[in-house]
């Protein structure tokens, strides 16, 4: 792609991962969550490729390492999941504890980002696994479709 | 005759689907809710969110999200595994 | 008895099965052993005699997987072409056919419930 | 140990899937490490699954509910319906579970040698413990939605594994056609979902079993969903893919391939008897799935004649099979409604197929294990290019010739204790039935025949003279599951008293099943 | 029957869509459009599971400076994301499938990419 485009691409990456880091983190107080944030952060990482194109991105974001990101956001949200086997998996036991303890008035409220127990920690390590694994798997194709030679 | 039949089918399938639509038991705009008014009276008590889908997704129903996120995991795996590099023996 | 499978109609025990296929064997090693002795291994008795020809090799000899049944398959001749030309390994007839036995069952149910 | 059988049914889903997550990360480290995980994880999973299906035989239903105060509680104060996700384990599900567990292990230490060599071993454990996580969570939620979801795991790790051997273009078009007709049939049974949720707002089997009136959208559900899960499982005429996919996949993914398709099969019970049950068309739609598994028996079987691919004549093979199973389950839904009709004949039916589900899982995974072995030794599935190789792969003759027999149903195999079943109770219902599964069971027999010659006898030929036995892992995984026919087929009387009656009570009692939901309100 | 016929438009909007997911299914032989078949078919099932959870006058299930009034089915949108996230992971699997085949057999028709058969 051209040089303005590149550059454009180059300023708005900060704006998509401030936008997709806020999209995760108020998940369980406004719209959003995990998945669509990562997607948001996906597409930036999608805008970089094909900006400069996926030999350039090669150099410093390598499928396998972005795959092996997955995988630990993936343990994450399992072992949270694990956390909770002490009453019953899945059991959301950070509610009315120190972290995202808080509980929200019934009804309509201001909302409060220290709140929903497991679901923020849930939300960041979906947020986390998705943009991963959605780069990975967009950039494998670019990479392949594009001749570029993978490493195993 | 493959034309035929596979237009007859069609139709028949859409006739079949459309009747059930027009014939919803409850229809557009009042939905059963025994369910979800329980899960929206009481999420922001027991899950502690605003947010009533991201409570159904992390805390009522996350074992769907779990296996969701599994769904994610193994076609980004098996993406990475199709289009692998060479056939080049690995010695294990 | 646990060691019966009853089905309502009859039952199966494949340990009398078993002792039954022992005595049947006993009474053909009998009868075998009344058969002719002379046969000895590694002599011209034990080769292929093919009218004094010399015998060819075995890659002559093996009869392929795709010759076997050659007369079962030419005789129901119509009926192979009949069940193979469906076979088409188009994934878009795969679907074809889900729909239609959607369809078909739907239909079924539905005059099933219209007359009865 | 207490603790641990109360939380077994979800450490057996969770488990595999935790070590998938972890597979990528050992196997950088070292490749040995990962291979030993994987085994000793699975190894664990087997047994919590004989520990709970003990458990479930002797005390009953095992309820787990996800995200609860306590796994008991189904139905939260304040209302009337189960909120949130329930695991619920009767006989039929540890019945499958139990066939989950053997398959999957023999599959791994299949894979240990065949897959010695190959690039990608990673991903291929990690999508391989992923397809059994699947599995297991299929056969044990209790869940509609959550049933759905487990499928796409299954489906996608398994097209993913299909597609492993990517030099060779067949194989890339069986993975195609899998994850296609896969991603068709779940996207219809998710719809069917959407048309039960629109009446009755349930998500739940056992709450929707209790609360199902057979109206016209419940008719259009019932017909999509057994039309879907027949299309899972490969019943004529929607088996096509079924050959493609099982003859070009890797044989220790064939066998969980099988193992995917009963629990299909398993979805397919659960539909009929559990969430539908008697208020449904029971003879119409008996006689629908009865007449499915005559066709899949007729034409999978004359099909498999004329194959000269000897994996593809296994999976032609495959599908012969599963119409003994659907014919069984016919005539044992045609006959619910039925009293004496069910206690005379029907329950044998029923209990007919599902012990059939479990041998025709065995014999059908030796059979194709063996296929993978003459594959790994002289590179080709063409039966042309065999011949004499009896002589120096012994035990892989042996093992060939001990699945064939007891795949056609010869006595005293295990395949003959099922089908004798379920001859003599279809018989009672309708002979023309079971002279026709008669006919079908001498063309099997017919078939591996001709396989068995063509391999296996013969003159030895000149290019397979330095052809060796198959590697110590591979003969000892064939051998577990040829262990395991022998003792099914010898003492059938013990495994059907152990596991198939109560598989089979579970599935005709359908208000036990519901009342371990809503039985409970507090 | 009318106003039920108006009423009810959705579903059967929902409807008709999977109706043109089928036929491309059925009719399309180029691969690339049966994957987007399958999307369409995975958009037509999203809408119907929307479709089920509105209610008249609702607003989203959110209590962050919520206004007055029902709030639509909250469920059915938890299901219809995990839906879409599996839509897409099909997807892309689907497509390196694609490509793989295509890498091999030089063609995109699913008649003349076609080995097996029969």
């Amino acid at each position: 792609m051209s040089k303005i485009v590149r550059t454009v691409a180059n300023q708005l990456m900060a704006f998509v991962l401030v936008f997709g880091l806020y999209v995760i983190m108020h998940g369980h107080v406004t719209p959003g969550g995990g998945f669509q944030g990562g997607a948001i952060i996906a597409s930036g990482v999608v805008m970089l490729i094909v900006a400069f194109g996926s030999g350039q991105i090669k150099k410093f974001l390598r499928e396998r390492r972005l795959s092996l990101v997955e995988s630990s956001g993936a343990l994450l949200f399992i072992l949270i999941a694990f956390a909770g086997i002490g009453t019953v998996f899945f059991y959301n036991f950070l509610v009315g504890s120190r972290i995202f303890g808080g509980i929200p008035p019934t009804g309509s409220n201001p909302g409060d980002v220290w709140t929903g127990g497991v679901i923020p920690v849930m939300n960041l390590a979906v947020g986390l696994k998705v943009t991963a694994g959605l780069s990975a798997a967009v950039l494998a194709l670019a990479l392949f479709s594009s001749g570029e030679e993978m490493e195993e | 005759m493959r034309q035929f039949f596979a237009w007859l089918f069609l139709i028949v399938l859409m006739v079949f689907l459309v009747i059930g639509g027009f014939e919803m038991v409850h229809p557009f705009g009042e939905p059963p809710s025994t369910m979800d008014q329980y899960i929206i009276d009481n999420a922001q008590e027991e899950a502690g969110s605003n947010n009533v889908v991201g409570a159904v997704v992390f805390d009522y129903r996350g074992f769907d999200t779990l296996g969701e996120a599994t769904v994610l995991f193994a076609a980004v795996m098996g993406v990475l595994l199709v289009l692998r590099a060479s056939e080049k023996k690995e010695e294990t | 008895m646990t060691l019966i499978v009853e089905s309502g109609y009859d039952f199966w025990n494949p340990i009398i099965w078993l002792i039954a296929f022992a005595v049947v064997m006993v009474i053909v090693y009998f009868f075998r052993r009344r058969g002719e002795g002379k046969y000895k291994k590694g002599e011209d008795q034990a080769q292929i005699f093919l009218c004094g020809e010399e015998v060819p090799g075995a890659e002559q000899r093996q009869v392929r997987g795709g010759n076997a049944y050659w007369g079962f398959l030419e005789t129901l001749k119509e009926y192979y072409d009949g069940i193979v030309r469906p076979h088409t390994g188009i994934v878009n007839d795969y679907v074809v056919w889900f729909i239609a036995v959607v369809a078909i069952s739907a239909i079924i149910l539905f005059v099933v419930e219209l007359v009865g | 140990m207490a603790t641990l059988i109360g939380h077994s049914s979800i450490l057996i889903i969770a488990v595999p899937l935790l070590i998938a997550f972890l597979t990528p990360l050992i196997g950088m480290a070292s490749k040995k490490a990962r291979n030993a995980v994987v085994i000793v994880s699975l190894a664990f999973v087997a047994f919590l699954v004989f520990a709970l299906a003990r458990d479930v035989i002797l005390n009953g239903i095992h309820i787990y509910t996800l995200g609860a105060t306590f796994p008991g509680l189904t139905i939260p104060e304040g209302t009337m319906v189960p909120v949130r996700i329930i695991l619920e384990v009767d006989g039929v599900s540890v019945f499958m579970g139990i066939i989950v567990a053997i398959v999957s292990l023999v599959a791994v230490i299949y894979s240990l040698s065949a897959m010695k060599g190959e690039t990608g071993q990673n991903r291929f454990y990690t999508l391989l413990l992923l397809m059994v996580g699947g599995t297991f969570g299929m056969v044990f939620t209790g869940d509609l939605f959550n049933l759905f979801v487990f499928l796409e795991i299954t489906s996608i790790s398994g097209a993913a594994l299909i597609a492993f051997r990517t030099r060779f273009a067949d194989s890339q078009e069986g993975g195609f056609k899998y994850i296609v007709v896969s991603a068709i049939a779940s996207l219809m049974i998710l719809f069917a979902i959407g048309l039960l949720y629109a009446q009755y707002n349930l998500l739940n089997i056992g709450a929707l079993a209790a609360a199902i009136q057979y109206t016209m959208l419940d008719r259009i559900a019932l017909v999509i969903l057994i039309s879907a899960f027949v299309m899972k499982l490969g019943g004529v005429p929607m088996h096509m893919w079924l050959s493609d996919t099982y003859s070009v996949a890797p044989v220790s993914i064939t066998v969980l391939l099988i193992a995917a398709s009963q629990a299909s099969m398993y979805a397919l019970m659960r539909i009929c008897f559990t969430l539908y049950g008697v208020t449904l068309d029971l003879a119409v739609v008996g006689w629908i799935i009865i007449a499915i598994g005559i066709l899949s028996m007729f034409i999978g079987v004359t099909m498999a004649v004329r194959q000269t691919d000897i994996t593809r004549l296994i999976a032609y093979n495959c599908v012969c099979e599963a119409g003994f199973m659907l014919v069984g389950l016919g005539v044992g839904l045609a006959v619910l409604g039925d009293v004496t009709a069910l206690r005379t004949y029907g329950t044998a039916a029923i209990s007919g197929a599902i012990f059939h589900v479990i041998n025709h899982a065995l014999f059908e995974g030796l059979l194709f294990l063996v296929a993978g072995a003459i594959f790994y030794r002289i590179g080709t599935r063409d039966l042309n290019q065999m011949g004499g190789l009896g002589h120096t792969m012994k035990f892989t003759a042996m093992f060939f010739l001990l699945g064939a027999l007891a795949s056609s149903g010869i006595p005293p195999f295990n395949g003959f204790a099922s089908k004798i079943l379920i001859y003599e109770s279809v018989y009672q219902f309708n002979p023309i039935l079971t002279i026709i599964g008669i006919f079908v069971s001498i063309i099997t027999l017919a078939v591996f025949v001709k396989a068995f010659f063509s391999a296996f006898t013969g003159a030895s030929l000149p290019k397979y003279e330095d052809i060796k036995e198959v590697p110590k892992s591979m003969i000892a995984a064939m051998t577990i599951l040829a262990v395991i026919i022998i003792i099914f087929g010898l003492f059938p009387g013990l495994v059907v008293d152990w596991i198939v009656r109560p598989a089979t009570d579970a599935l005709v009692g359908q208000t036990s099943y519901i009342n371990a939901i809503v039985g409970v309100i507090p | 029957m009318t106003e039920t016929l108006i009423g009810n438009f959705p579903f059967v909007a929902a409807v008709v869509l999977m109706g043109i997911a089928l036929y491309i299914l059925i009719f399309r032989r180029n691969l690339i459009k049966i994957v987007m078949g399958i999307t369409i078919l995975s958009s037509s099932v999203n809408l119907f599971l929307v479709t089920l959870g509105y209610r008249a006058g609702g607003i989203a299930p959110i209590y962050t400076d919520a206004p007055e009034g029902p709030m639509v089915l909250p469920v059915v949108q938890a299901l219809t994301l995990t839906n879409i996230v599996i839509a897409v992971a099909t997807s892309a699997l689907i497509l390196s499938l694609v490509i793989r085949i295509y890498r091999h057999t030089g063609s995109l028709d699913s008649k003349k990419s076609r080995r097996m058969k029969g």
